[in-house]
């Protein structure tokens, strides 16, 4: 049986193969100048003084596909907490706190504040300098877990409310959705950059409606990851099944 | 008057903030390439959000 | 090695290693040795990332790739192993 | 002839291949030993880039690497210390020889950039990268006794 499947896996890959060569046969030359879709969406990220055009692509000229990249996260850390709730047959064992090192221990409470701010710095210059809401949130997301690398699981729960995280997950998805119905009530499309002045090229306060956008993924995806690792710490250090005897 | 909100408690309490809140300011001054008002209002708000957790993460790790 | 030969050089180094991590990865059968090699990879596959010109994607592979891939991974396997042990007790 | 470019793919390639060679042989203590290196080899090619490159927006790539790589090893000396075996190879030679490599890069590029708010910013990505890796390296000494809880 196995044979027949590696027979299978040959085939299909051998055609994969055939179709790739020949597509890459006529594509265009490696960084050749001519670039039809970059340099109009360049033309439309400074037309709306975004610095970094990515992030103009992905909060300005392509905000729709956002939203669905945001509901595909916000699906997922919903899927993974149904799935990793804890069931009928399994009991909570308070874990007993871990020893550590003291110089790590001061290393990981100096490191949660710092890469906290860097998390945040790296979403609100989203229009500015490489980065946005997506990398800074997954960067504040882990600051938070420095506290269970450094301490135990327990503090990190003092310190993380979790039906707080859950909410504010929510609300962000709200706001990304809001922020799109507010130019829709002002007449223009769902999602489109016409409501808020522009501002001045290379600033924080530039690019419309792209910095609200990038703070309300920022903040997303930063309660999704803290919500996810929530109940895969809970399910590998405190969830145990009971001893059927 | 318990423990927590004796005077001196309260002073320790305000000059960890404040100290970890002028650290992260100036952190974030030498992360951002234009400074203007804004900048300075935004980090002055990061600042104090990541005091308030260094201070929230310190007594969570001591308080046993 | 002319002047512009340089900016080419770099990136077949960053692809040599991208190529040579992902598949020690795969070749790697154990899941917490694998998650190491991830790990690397992940690093790596950033640079090539930001040789090729794209520091957001570059950015969003290291945030992810540096710290939370590893700990998703790591906790799985321990939870894993434990309930392994606790069979072991049980039998 | 762009000298940091050249400097950039040399480090990259040597710290790269060493750091492979670590992590995909030898027993698991030094398998993480080299997952630490990693970072602090690929973080002064990431900041000779930027200079290479002539584009200080991508000291960010630096700096959130200079973070988070620490981070990642200790998320593996916590979770993988559950090994059996536990004898403890810290080679503390290699740590101190990555943490030259990444001080003389970040000396080099705050003389070639001169003065000013970017090179404070290169001063602390420095810190944080040496500091970090003398403490993922402590704790891949014996930093975790018996976690068993987690």
């Amino acid at each position: 049986m196995n044979r027949l499947r590696l027979w299978l896996l040959a085939l299909g890959g051998a055609g994969l193969a055939a179709l790739l060569v020949a597509a890459c046969l006529d594509l265009p030359g490696f960084g050749g100048r001519r670039h039809p879709y970059g340099d109009r969406a360049v033309h439309a990220s400074l037309a709306r003084h975004t610095a970094n055009t990515i992030a103009s692509v992905n909060f300005d000229q392509r905000a729709y596909d956002t939203l669905g990249e945001m509901s595909i996260l916000f699906a997922a850390v919903l899927g993974c907490a149904v799935l990793l709730r804890q069931a009928r047959d399994e009991h909570r064992a308070r874990p007993r706190p871990a020893e550590v090192a003291r110089p790590v221990r001061r290393y990981a409470l100096l490191a949660l504040p710092v890469a906290l701010v860097t998390g945040l710095y790296v979403i609100a210059h989203g229009q500015l300098s490489p980065g946005g809401g997506f990398q800074g949130g997954v960067v504040a997301a882990t600051a938070l877990h420095l506290l269970y690398l450094g301490a135990d699981y327990s503090a990190l729960e003092r310190v993380r409310p979790l039906g707080v995280h859950e909410i504010s997950d929510a609300v962000a998805v709200c706001a990304y959705v809001v922020l799109g119905l507010a130019s829709v009530l002002a007449g223009t499309a769902f999602l489109a950059n016409t409501l808020l002045p522009y501002g001045t090229f290379n600033t924080l306060s530039s690019g419309g409606s792209v910095p609200l956008l990038n703070a309300a993924v920022g903040m997303e995806v930063a309660s999704a990851v803290v919500v996810l690792l929530a109940h895969f710490i809970d399910q590998a250090v405190e969830i145990e099944e009971e001893h059927r005897s | 008057m318990t423990r927590r909100t004796a005077p001196r408690a309260v002073l320790l309490a305000v000059g960890e903030l404040l100290a970890w809140w002028v650290a992260l300011a100036l952190l974030w001054l030498v992360l951002i390439s234009t400074v203007d008002t804004l900048e300075r209002i935004v980090g002055a708000s990061c600042a104090a959000l990541g005091a308030l957790l260094a201070r929230m993460g310190r007594r969570a790790v001591t308080w046993r | 090695m002319g002047g512009g030969d340089v900016y080419d050089a770099v990136i077949v180094v960053a692809l040599l290693l991208v190529a040579a991590s992902a598949t020690a990865a795969v070749v790697q059968r154990d899941p917490a040795r694998q998650a190491l090699v991830l790990s690397f990879s992940g690093v790596v596959l950033a640079t090539l990332f930001t040789v090729l010109q794209a520091p957001d994607v570059g950015l969003s592979q290291l945030a992810v790739g540096s710290a939370l891939t590893p700990l998703l991974i790591m906790l799985s396997v321990r939870k894993i192993r434990r309930r392994g042990r606790s069979k072991e007790d049980t039998r | 002839m762009n000298g940091w470019i050249l400097a950039a793919g040399i480090v990259l390639g040597g710290g790269g291949a060493a750091a492979l060679w670590g992590v995909t042989t030898g027993p698991p203590a030094r398998r993480v030993i080299a997952q630490n290196l990693t970072t602090s080899a690929v973080c002064p090619a990431l900041l000779l880039f930027a200079q290479g490159y002539g584009r200080p927006a991508y000291v960010d790539l630096a700096l959130l690497l200079a973070l988070l790589g620490p981070v990642g090893t200790l998320v593996f000396a916590r979770l993988l210390s559950g090994e059996p075996e536990r004898e403890r190879t810290s080679a503390w030679g290699l740590t101190w020889a990555a943490a030259a490599l990444g001080a003389a890069v970040v000396v080099a590029l705050c003389v070639a950039g001169g003065p000013g708010r970017a090179m404070v910013k290169l001063l602390a990505i420095g810190v944080l990268l040496i500091g970090g890796n003398l403490i993922a390296s402590r704790a891949l000494a014996g930093g975790f006794q018996g976690v068993r809880g987690g």
